[in-house]
């Protein structure tokens, strides 16, 4: 008989004690961030989208079409188009298409890239009308984005 | 049919439980036969996202296949990119500097500690109670915002390289988590007072949902699933990788093989983790996170190999075959959970559905893992 | 449970062989290879021992056989040609060609598909690895379900992979590809 | 012809009740919603008008908008007829609750047995609607809600019957009238009458959210197990029909609740009592009902039967005794 | 003519929807093809028959049957239904050529009879009642003059709950 | 004939008294399930009920007698119900069947 109405008891009290909880948390400020109205900044290592870096001299890009990306990725979502330019000894980057339908952003093509012509956006903000809205040229991204 | 199923009436039916369902966490099928609401026969109808990653794994090189590795359990995927990256360093013999695997033991137990809440958050939600979920999300989110840090990503790392990381932490990422570890001490007393110690979840867990030893091993359970049992089996202790000799922490046993043990387990190995993770910081050395002579392309010597890793789930086996070319001649992924919930059909038999669902919410599915 | 005492217990099987292999650098201690007649009788060992079974897959050695021969082929082709520039250095007569390369036995045209079973000791740390090969045209084992329940999964997502029958199975369907797969993704022919 | 103003005054009341049992389940949702959101630290609804107060009016114009699909199958008549058959007696049950002296529809001397007839009629809508359904979760569901009223009906009025016994009637306006001028004359510390009164408040409370189907008692519709066990099958307003009548049937108990034991419009203080105490003390209440749901899992269905045989029922047969014995000592 | 809006007016109407609910609800409750419909006629036939009760001056009696019959009694076959017709698409029952119209004949002169009897005979009105049925009277007398029906009662229902109890547990443990 | 003041005369209820009585018998002939009948005998005990009610209202001189008599008249159908239904779950165990005819041939 003790041991019934102790158990009622201990039962009951852990009832209160978790009721005694979440009310405490109801007077405390939330912890959510609002999304559309409040952007958090992405940390410097976040790996977005792939976005050609801008070489400070030339103001184009630093990409030297080597095709390396194009092979360490795993997904087959890079082409790399280049052209032979007159006169230099190198190819010149002509389009980089990237199909972020099928990017798994590894970041194996950052690291593969001996020239680093690319790098990781911050873009999270990713949305489109469709898929093709998705098939970047980073290219035409990197003069398109001024500065 | 067991032995209970023909003790019943045969008055039964059969209910689909998913492959859409509130309590599967993902597209688990579970066809049970019930009488009433007791449960006769139960067979998990699995593959509904079954990616075929092993074949994957055969037809790109073994650096491309690390990504693969986070996709599979992708709450707890740096132990499974830590368990790929191990294999193949043992196959290819590369040295990994120290302080990279130091690394990798802290991000696979933070990595750790954020499945467990999630398991505690989805586990009680499965029980009804949805303000735990959101608590124990509150928390994971700090270890997510301090692996985002460092990994540049919050979910799938591919952080770990064949012969150390990605990258050298940051230097807010050690008071980052020490700050945690500290929030986390202070907050698991009240995860106990409002979860643990409720008379409610207790009735609901306390001697339901047996497992016993003996089905643990015919159907090669692992993870907190057998420790729940009073297996004292943890691959970190049992068959020690990495850095895991140098630090000093407990394997939480509970032999009592019902929900509330397996619950427990979980609970204890948040502090576990932690305890990890602290002395990992104490002791990390300085130096290269990735080994000098790392080569390029690598290309294994013939034979094949195995490793085992301890993730959040269990025992997680990786056996790769190499032909010596750059690629792999073939992948096993050996994953906890599909042994694991392999017991679920003959664990729940004679079982009502809310404790076995129960018992399926302390069995931690994670179903991309066991569909692979 | 160490690993000799596995071996002394696998010797018993008929036409097995045993290896022993390095844990730091194999990830494994013992390697059995039986037969696949024997394939029960040697998990039923380990179940005895308080093995538990971690997991049962499959390796399609496609065009092993005919690389072997090659293999073979070219060392023979070596051997012959230093014996005969050791034999001209000599300044000997060249010894004469050597037989063609050694036949192997009867209907080994065939390559193998590999069942491997792993266990493991929750106690002490003993990794165990069962083996067994049939041919590709016939891959037929019998099931060790009624030994490890647990087994039913892996054979059945073997099957799903390799198409090896597990003979004796109370229940091989496709587990992870869709019911009506009669396809073998893992087989190296495979083209989707 | 003219129109007699006890017409008129029901009329007025109906209309009022209706829209009082619609309003109320309208914001019941946004008071949950926001109040669950701020336990687990988040806003809740924000969007729609300021403190997202048109939410509810955004939900309600969305489950209307919905096409009312009758799933192939299902007994078409009692698919139809199980939503209204839960919402009219959720309606009939304000009638007989005084919200003040003088704000009662009809203030019968029976007004308790009243609302606890209507109140039993609940179960039926929700059985024939599982039935009707012809879905095994909902089928499932509908067993659970009978075992749970019945294991619970039998708690709630023995508790009942022993305050009835202390008020002697059954009028509730009377039953509060007993109860006016402060706190210390509401039935909960009413200890001349039963020393346990705090504890069969406890009992009352808890047999309601039973049969309330309220968390952590919310087996019928437990989301985890059932998807959503009776209502599985019913669309758009099908369904926001037995979602008010939910919401309806936690105001008359929570109502109940106030009028028994809290005094009903009593102020504690022996203050200008009044309708605004009612509704203080009933929103407290529902508050407490919300504030449950999202703390605790929920429960199991023997884990309930075994609350109720072992613990509910046992304590409330000794109320009764102690209250009856009290009764002729004093 | 008694005027429609006025509370004697409401109330006929309120009555006259009492007395469809009732018949209707009968009629349901027998022609049904489906049992579930007829305990739904069942239903609305109890709760019918609760207003009439009340305009016969008893809204105890009438919320009392609304308790049981509604929230009890038609639950409860609601309940044995799904227990043990789970599949209950068939028609409630096979039925005889000739039992339908025979019973509806039987039934007509048996109702005819009835009402007829009712109706046909000179009632006796009482000059002084004694007692006017209010709620304290019902319960005083049922505690006093009818004690021991109210105990006999009290020993059916117990004895019902136990033999039920036994019946239903006797097919559970073969 | 005032419509709206038929629930003031003692006939209306005889006749509907009988009416529900009548359905109820008709019910028991017509059908042929435990829980058919079991239906109809309510329907028969509410006709009986009906009767009680309206003689206590109209003519007895103790208006309580046929409230009580109600009153143990729904006790009893309860108990009855119960009984029922617990015998109709016990039949249809043994015999899959609720069709009392199905039994009938059964036993024979």
């Amino acid at each position: 008989m003790i041991g019934y109405l102790k158990e009622i008891f201990s039962g009951t009290w852990s009832l209160f004690v978790g009721l005694g909880i979440t009310i405490k948390y109801f007077f405390k400020p939330v912890v959510t961030v609002q999304y559309p109205r409040e952007v958090l900044p992405m940390t410097p290592r976040f790996r977005g989208h792939i976005e050609l870096t801008r070489d400070p001299e030339t103001g184009g890009d630093k990409c030297i079409v080597c095709g390396m990306c194009q092979k360490a990725c795993p997904s087959n979502c890079i082409t790399v188009v280049g052209d032979k330019v007159e006169g230099a000894k190198k190819k010149a980057l002509s389009r980089y298409i990237l199909d972020f339908t099928k990017c798994s952003l590894c970041g194996l093509c950052v690291e593969s890239c001996p020239a680093d012509a690319i790098t990781f956006s911050k873009d999270y903000n990713l949305a489109g009308p469709s898929r093709e809205a998705y098939i970047f040229d980073l290219k035409k991204r990197l003069e398109e984005r001024k500065g | 049919m067991s032995a209970f199923a023909q003790t019943q009436l045969k008055e039964t039916f059969v209910i689909n439980l998913g492959p859409q369902h509130p309590a599967t966490h993902g597209v688990l099928r579970v066809k049970l036969v019930m009488d009433g609401e007791y449960i006769v026969e139960a067979e998990p109808v699995l593959g509904y996202i079954h990616r075929m990653h092993e074949k994957m794994g055969e037809n790109r090189t073994w650096a491309q296949f690390m990504p693969n590795t986070g996709r599979m359990d992708y709450l707890h995927a740096l132990a499974y990119n830590h368990g790929y990256v191990t294999v193949v360093e043992r196959a290819a013999g590369i040295e990994v500097p120290e302080r990279a695997e130091y690394i990798r033991v802290i991000t696979a137990e933070l990595n750790r500690i954020s499945s467990h809440l999630l398991w505690f958050g989805a586990f009680v939600l499965d029980l009804g109670g949805f303000t735990p979920l959101l608590y124990a999300f509150d928390d994971r989110e700090q270890i997510l915002d301090l692996l985002e840090s460092v990994t540049g990503s919050r979910l799938t790392y591919s952080y770990f390289r064949f012969g150390g990381v990605y990258n050298d932490i940051d230097e807010n990422f050690v008071p980052g988590a020490l700050a945690f570890i500290k929030r986390l001490r202070e907050r698991l007393p009240m995860y106990h007072a409002l979860v643990t110690k409720n008379v409610i979840l207790r009735t609901r867990l306390e001697d339901i949902g047996f497992i016993t030893p003996e089905m643990c091993r015919k159907y090669g359970a692992t993870g907190p699933v057998a420790r729940g049992s009073g297996i004292n089996f943890d691959v970190r202790k049992h068959e020690p990788y990495s850095v895991y000799p140098e630090f000093n922490f407990d394997i939480p046993v509970y032999p009592k093989g019902d929900s509330m043990a397996r619950y427990m387990v979980r609970m204890d190995e948040i502090e576990q983790s932690m305890r990890i993770v602290e002395q990992a910081i104490a002791k990390l050395p300085d130096g290269p996170v990735m080994a000098p002579k790392a080569p390029k392309i690598l290309k294994p010597a013939k034979g094949d190999y195995y490793h085992a890793v301890e993730t959040a789930r269990g025992s997680f086996g990786i056996r790769v075959v190499s032909d010596g070319t750059n690629t792999p001649y073939r992948l096993k992924l050996r994953s906890p959970t599909f042994s694991n919930l392999s017991l679920f059909g003959e664990a729940c038999q004679g079982m009502l559905l809310p404790d076995a669902l129960a018992l399926m919410g302390s069995l931690d599915l994670v179903i991309p893992e066991i569909d692979r | 449970m160490n690993a000799s005492a596995i071996k002394q217990a696998m010797a018993a099987l008929p036409a097995q062989a045993v290896a022993e292999n390095d844990h730091a650098k194999r990830g494994n201690h013992l390697d059995v290879t039986v037969a696949p007649d024997q394939v029960v009788a040697a998990v039923t060992i380990l179940d005895g021992n308080g093995f538990f079974i971690e997991a049962i897959t499959g390796v399609d050695w496609l065009g092993e056989k005919a690389a072997r021969k090659k293999e073979a082929a070219a060392k023979a082709a070596a051997a012959a040609k230093a014996a005969a520039e050791a034999a001209k250095a000599a300044g000997q007569e060249p010894p004469p060609p050597p037989p063609a390369a050694p036949a192997e036995p009867e209907g080994s045209q065939v390559d193998d598909l590999e069942v491997i079973y792993d266990f493991n000791h929750y106690e002490t740390l003993c990794r165990v690895t069962v083996r067994t090969r049939v041919p590709r045209d016939n891959p037929a084992v019998p099931t060790i379900s009624e030994v490890y329940a647990g087994a039913n999964w892996h054979e059945r997502e073997t099957h799903d992979f390799f198409g090896i029958n597990f003979v004796g199975h109370p229940y091989l369907v496709p587990l992870l590809l869709p019911e009506d797969a009669d396809f073998h993704p893992l087989l190296k022919d495979y083209k989707p | 012809m003219s129109v007699h103003p006890e017409v008129i005054r029901l009329l007025i009341f109906l209309v009022g009740i209706i829209a009082f049992a619609a309003l109320n389940a309208a914001y019941l949702v946004w008071l949950e919603r926001k109040e669950a959101g701020h336990i687990q630290r988040r806003i809740g609804p924000k969007e729609v008008g300021p403190f997202g107060l048109l939410q509810p009016l955004a939900d309600g114009i969305k489950l209307m908008t919905k096409q009312l699909i009758v799933p192939a199958g299902v007994d078409p008549v009692l698919f139809r007829i199980a939503p209204i058959l839960v919402m009219i007696p959720a309606i009939m049950g304000f009638v007989t609750i005084p919200f003040s002296e003088t704000l009662v529809a009809r203030n019968l001397d029976i007004g308790l047995l009243a609302v606890f007839a209507f109140a039993s009629v609940n179960v039926l809508g929700l059985l024939m609607g599982a039935w009707g359904s012809r879905n095994k979760y909902a089928v499932i569901s509908a067993a659970r809600v009978v075992s749970q009223n019945v294991a619970y009906e039998i708690p709630m009025l023995v508790t009942v019957v022993s305050l009835v016994m202390v008020s002697h009637t059954m009028n509730l306006t009377k039953i509060v009238g007993q109860q006016l001028g402060g706190f210390w004359h509401w039935n909960i510390f009413n200890f001349a009458a039963s020393p346990l009164m705090p504890v069969a408040f406890l009992i009352f409370f808890v047999c309601m959210l039973a049969e309330t189907n309220r968390a952590p008692f919310d087996m019928a519709e437990a989301e985890s197990e059932l998807i959503a066990g009776a209502f599985t099958e019913y669309p758009g307003m099908g369904f926001g029909v037995f979602f008010m009548a939910e919401y309806a049937n936690i105001v008359i108990g929570c109502s109940m609740a106030t009028i028994l034991f809290l005094g009903g419009w009593d102020c504690p203080f022996g203050l200008y009592p009044g309708v605004h105490w009612f509704l203080l003390k009933m929103y407290f209440l529902i508050f407490t009902v919300i504030w449950i749901r999202w703390t605790y899992p929920r429960t199991t269905f023997y884990g309930l039967l075994n609350l109720s045989w072992k613990i509910l029922i046992p304590i409330s047969f000794v109320n009764l005794l102690l209250t009856s014995a009290m009764l002729k000592v004093f | 003519m008694t005027p429609i809006l006025s509370p004697q007016g409401l109330a006929g109407l309120i009555f006259l929807g009492c007395v469809a609910a009732t018949i209707a609800g009968a009629l349901l409750a027998t022609n049904a093809t489906r049992l579930i419909r007829a305990v739904t006629g069942l239903a609305l036939c109890m709760v019918g028959v609760a207003g009439i009760y009340y305009f016969l001056g008893s809204p105890f009696v009438a919320l009392m049957q609304i308790l049981i019959y509604a929230g009890a009694v038609c639950v409860t076959i609601i309940f044995a239904i799904m227990l043990a017709e789970p599949h209950e698409m068939k028609r409630v029952g096979k039925v005889h050529a000739l039992a339908g119209p025979a019973s509806i004949l039987a039934a007509t002169v048996l109702v005819w009879g009835l009402a007829a009897l009712g109706t046909k005979t000179v009632w006796q009105p009482v000059a002084c009642r004694a007692k006017n049925g209010t709620l304290e009277e019902v319960g005083q007398s049922m505690l006093t003059t009818y004690s021991m029906s109210f105990e006999l009662i009290s020993v059916v229902l117990l004895i019902a709950i136990i033999g039920s109890l036994a019946l239903a547990r006797a097919g559970r443990s073969k | 004939m005032d419509i709206l003041a038929l629930q003031n005369s003692l006939n209306t209820y005889l006749v509907l008294g009988a009416l529900l009585f009548g359905f109820g018998a008709y019910g028991m002939m017509r059908n042929r399930t435990f829980i058919g009948m079991l239906i109809s005998a309510e329907l028969v005990l509410g006709g009986a009920s009906i009767n009680f009610m309206a003689f206590s209202r109209f003519l007895a001189p103790d208006p309580t007698v046929g409230q009580i008599f109600t009153l143990f008249i729904m006790g009893l159908a309860a108990a009855e119900a119960a009984i029922a239904l617990s015998i109709i779950i016990a039949v249809y165990r043994n015999f899959k069947s609720i069709d009392t005819d199905d039994v009938a041939e059964l036993e024979g």
